[in-house]
């Protein structure tokens, strides 16, 4: 018996394979691509020649980028510093503070459930420059508690890291409780957006960092650019990991990418006017979706707090059932899990690990990435093909016949809590 | 690169797992079953194996699976089962673990899938043998 | 009487402006386009979502883009980290190296025409991490001294870098003796080959170095995306400048920037096949845009070795000129200039300068930087404007006045040389 | 961004460079002639500006320049002999170099040229009345 029966009806609504996994990359809005032909066409020049309409074309198309991306979060254009991405800006933000930070001994905080964007720059600082780092653990919610943090602040701090939202678990942290927080203590704050900005509104002044990463090809927008937001007023003293030329104000050299940039732009541009009503939009898909789920299947758990969430992000634990088979029996279905095998580490998803999680629970977890292109009729081909195949990994494991039923709440809770 | 051999999708094992055919179970008390059961304590899988032997020719007439585990661990256990089906349990050994990951062509960090699968073959061999002495001795 | 009277006939046989500034970048090529756009549409996935086709699909064109690349330089797809750009390329190899040689004291030595984005990552190194650089000299031609280079060799030199070839002046450096003398000394050698790769045949191995940065947008290919070449046989230790996930070996992460790297492959793949014919196709354009420079004017001067040098690169100086003004004149032909002027600091072209030339000498100079795309009639309607342009400006200046006449060839060559 | 401001095309002065009318000398030993010299030491730019004055009614009838420099010198000084032209010697000063400057936009960095123009305007003004007060003692 092949694992999944073919079904009738379910893929006429749709265009299969069905793009769910967001946080990894979304697709090159059509509109992005139409503004950024010309600067992979006849407006070629390069941004730093001062001397030619081809370089002042090129200029010219970079500080309307510029704008657009500061204006999208709530900057001066002059507090945008375009980078290749946010694995960049968070290695500039980081490693340039603590770079810049004379005083010895130095002190950074993050969070346990970061990006490794941010993880690895802060274990490169540790093991590298003795800087100390404290990584705040986080509630079964996902979230950090400001006074922990405000706790861990020690006299020689540097730098406070806090991701605005979560790649893996969509939960968003308390950044402006934070930065208030830390800047009492007159520390420097950073935050990686990079899954936030775009998605949900994110102003900057509002939050009160200093520092913010941005990636392009989270939001519509190309790969391969990004940004770091560098607050001007009480500006962080920052040292470049990238010289040569002085470009970027004189925090990041090399060449511009101007497509790339412009195309960051057009993306940021858009998020600006179409926030709002895909916010909504995709939430409404997003809550159908689990509550499909949910009512199709014994245990499925929610990983990451219900509330303080991306509304594009579900993140779902289905007991006793391995997250990369699950995945690899989705074949007309792109979407993600903390599964180890489907990393490239041997230890299932860290991140729902910190919430309190089993192992078994964190291989076991499953993300979906909705976006402003889902439809209804693609939300419920999945939860219908996600749900059968569930039963159908389930009806395969020894471990559910062992204990009693996949279907019997107490056993599934109990495995899904780590009991 | 190297990540993308981990990739389960389109390859061989993918295509195994989807189309696997000796999912299920046999009650494990029948005296012509064996049962065998193999954990591999660092990933968290579990394989279950089950031969049903024909006591006659000594020849395996059928064989089932249950695996927790991912893709590769499913593959493997189903690609087992089928191997050894209308083998003779003497010879049902002789379906390796590196002939299995080598079919599967599993990369290099799910090899262990294919030894979970032919440790539970071993251990359903061996049951069977326990029970089949046992009657013999009885 | 405006500064340059119009001429009837010269505008016919070519579309203006004319592109001459290829050093800056080139024009993505549109098969280089072609290759890129079903990466910039449906094949939207990212190269490291290993769990559904679309990542699939992403990573195999980079594996295909890699080889590609590899292929051009003589190196294996093991050996190529894609990176943002030749900057970063630079600092990677430069910073990283450093930074991975733990015994103190260190030196580095590298030679003063190098590009910024070399001087700037050694300037770090050495002001922050305690490096001792060495930037040696070079003749008149442009050329370092392998002896020198020998001599410059401590016990305590961590890498050596010189370029493969300059942006400015087009002088390709003996980079082959340059590695077998450091490599003698167990020294390992990084080639900041920007100017040089998909130009000219670079070879690796038979250059024999360690590390080589490479720039696609150089090339004909797309910008933001860049190489570096790592060794493997006894590769040189590399703490890597922007970490977060492990990509590319461990040694650049971040978000593949697949279109640019499909791009950069389709580039380096073009270049493999064609370069043989437009290499000779774009020195006789050079020769001949030279020549009738020469032939029109006097006071012309070339700035570096008339045969190391790149095919597509002429740098002259005009006697009496600023070389932004005669930028600003030639408002139908794109070049760029070393005058400060058209540069951000305030001093005219350091490189020039390192030749021997005086500041009046390297503000005076223009680099020509010509590619496969360029045409004989491009060629004659550059020589014959320049001509112009650069009588008039003479006619303008006090100083030829005030020496004698700006054609007359004994002051001229005074000027020139700083007598 | 900053960069972008040090560009001479397409902006007030490029134009004016490129437009240039009245480029020239004129014979510096004429009575009626004020010649004068300006450098920029730290640059390397040399402005030479002539005024034709009219003896009778003071009025600078033709104003001329050479310039060694970049674009903006050269637009710099042109602007200038153009604004003197048709003026009061006695007022030729009110010529500013703001003024200058700021009607061709120069960049911050550009501003010298404006400078430099004027200077070599006031050292012309100064050479006429040095040459027409020596003839009146005479
Ligand atoms: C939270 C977070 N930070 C950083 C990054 C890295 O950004 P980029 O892909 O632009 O390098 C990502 C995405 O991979 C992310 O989700
Ligand atoms: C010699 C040299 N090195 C490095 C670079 C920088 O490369 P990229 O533009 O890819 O940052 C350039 C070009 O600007 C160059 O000419």
């Amino acid at each position: 018996m092949p694992l999944l029966p073919a079904t009738g009806a379910d893929s006429i609504m749709v265009t299969l394979p069905i793009y769910m996994d967001s946080h990894a990359t979304t697709r090159l809005d059509p509109r992005v691509l139409d503004a950024m032909l010309p600067y992979l066409g006849e407006h070629f020049g390069n941004a730093s020649s001062r001397t030619h309409p081809f370089g002042w074309k090129a200029a010219e198309a970079v500080d309307a980028a510029r704008h657009q991306v500061a204006e999208l979060i709530g900057a001066r254009s002059s507090e945008i510093v375009f980078t290749s991405g946010a694995t960049e800006s968070n290695n500039l933000a980081i490693k340039g503070v603590i770079a810049a930070h004379d005083a010895r001994p130095c002190h950074l905080v993050t969070v346990v459930t970061e990006h490794h964007a941010v993880l690895d720059p802060c274990q490169r600082v540790e093991a590298e420059q003795g800087c100390a780092v404290t990584r705040l653990g986080v509630d079964s919610d996902g979230l950090i508690d400001p006074n922990e943090l405000t706790a861990a602040i020690t006299p020689h701090t540097a730098l406070v890291s806090v991701m605005a939202a979560n790649n893996e678990i969509g939960v968003r942290q308390p950044i402006a409780a934070i930065a208030e927080a830390a800047r009492a203590r007159g520390v420097p704050v950073h935050t990686d957006a990079a899954q936030a900005v775009g998605r949900v509104p994110i102003d900057v002044g509002a939050l009160g960092v200093d520092l913010a990463s941005v990636s392009a090809h989270k939001m519509h927008g190309p790969k391969g650019v990004g940004a770091l937001y560098v607050r001007r007023s009480r500006r962080a003293k920052l040292v470049p990991i990238i010289d040569g030329g002085g470009h970027e104000y004189g925090l990041r050299s090399g060449t511009l990418n101007v497509p790339g940039i412009v195309g960051f732009g057009k993306a940021a541009a858009l998020a600006s006017v179409e926030m709002d009503a895909t916010v909504r939009q995709i939430a409404r898909l997003r809550d159908r979706l689990w509550e499909q789920l949910r009512s199709r299947l014994h245990g499925v758990q929610l990983n990451g707090s219900r509330t303080h969430r991306l509304p594009h992000n579900l993140n779902v634990s289905f007991a006793h059932v391995d997250g990369q088979a699950l995945l690899t029996a989705l074949d007309d279905v792109a979407v993600s899990s903390g599964s180890a095998c489907a990393s490239a580490t041997d230890e299932p998803s860290y991140v729902v690990q910190a919430l309190g999680a089993t192992r078994e629970r964190a291989r076991a977890s499953v993300r979906f990435g909705l976006s402003r292109e889902t439809t209804e009729a693609e939300v419920d081909y999945v939860a219908d093909k996600v749900a059968r195949v569930v039963m159908r990994l389930r009806d395969l494991s020894p471990l559910a016949d062992e204990s009693t039923d996949a279907g019997c709440d107490p056993a599934v809770e109990e495995w899904l809590t780590g009991g | 690169m190297a990540e993308r051999t981990a990739a389960a999708g389109g390859s061989a094992s993918a295509e195994r797992f989807r189309e696997a055919r000796h999912a299920g179970s046999m009650p494990a008390g029948a005296e012509d079953v064996g049962t065998g059961r193999a954990e591999a304590p660092r990933h968290g899988d579990v394989t279950r194996l089950q031969v049903r032997v024909d006591p006659g020719t000594g020849i395996i007439r059928d064989a089932r699976f249950k695996a927790f585990g991912c893709s590769f661990a499913i593959a493997s256990a189903d690609l087992v089962a089928d191997r050894v089906t209308g083998r003779a349990l003497a010879s049902a050994l002789e379906v390796t673990a590196d002939e299995v990951g080598a079919a599967l062509e599993l990369p290099a960090a799910k090899w262990y899938c294919a030894e979970l699968a032919y440790d539970a073959l071993r251990a359903a061999v061996a049951d069977y043998e326990t029970k089949r002495d046992a009657q013999i001795e009885t």
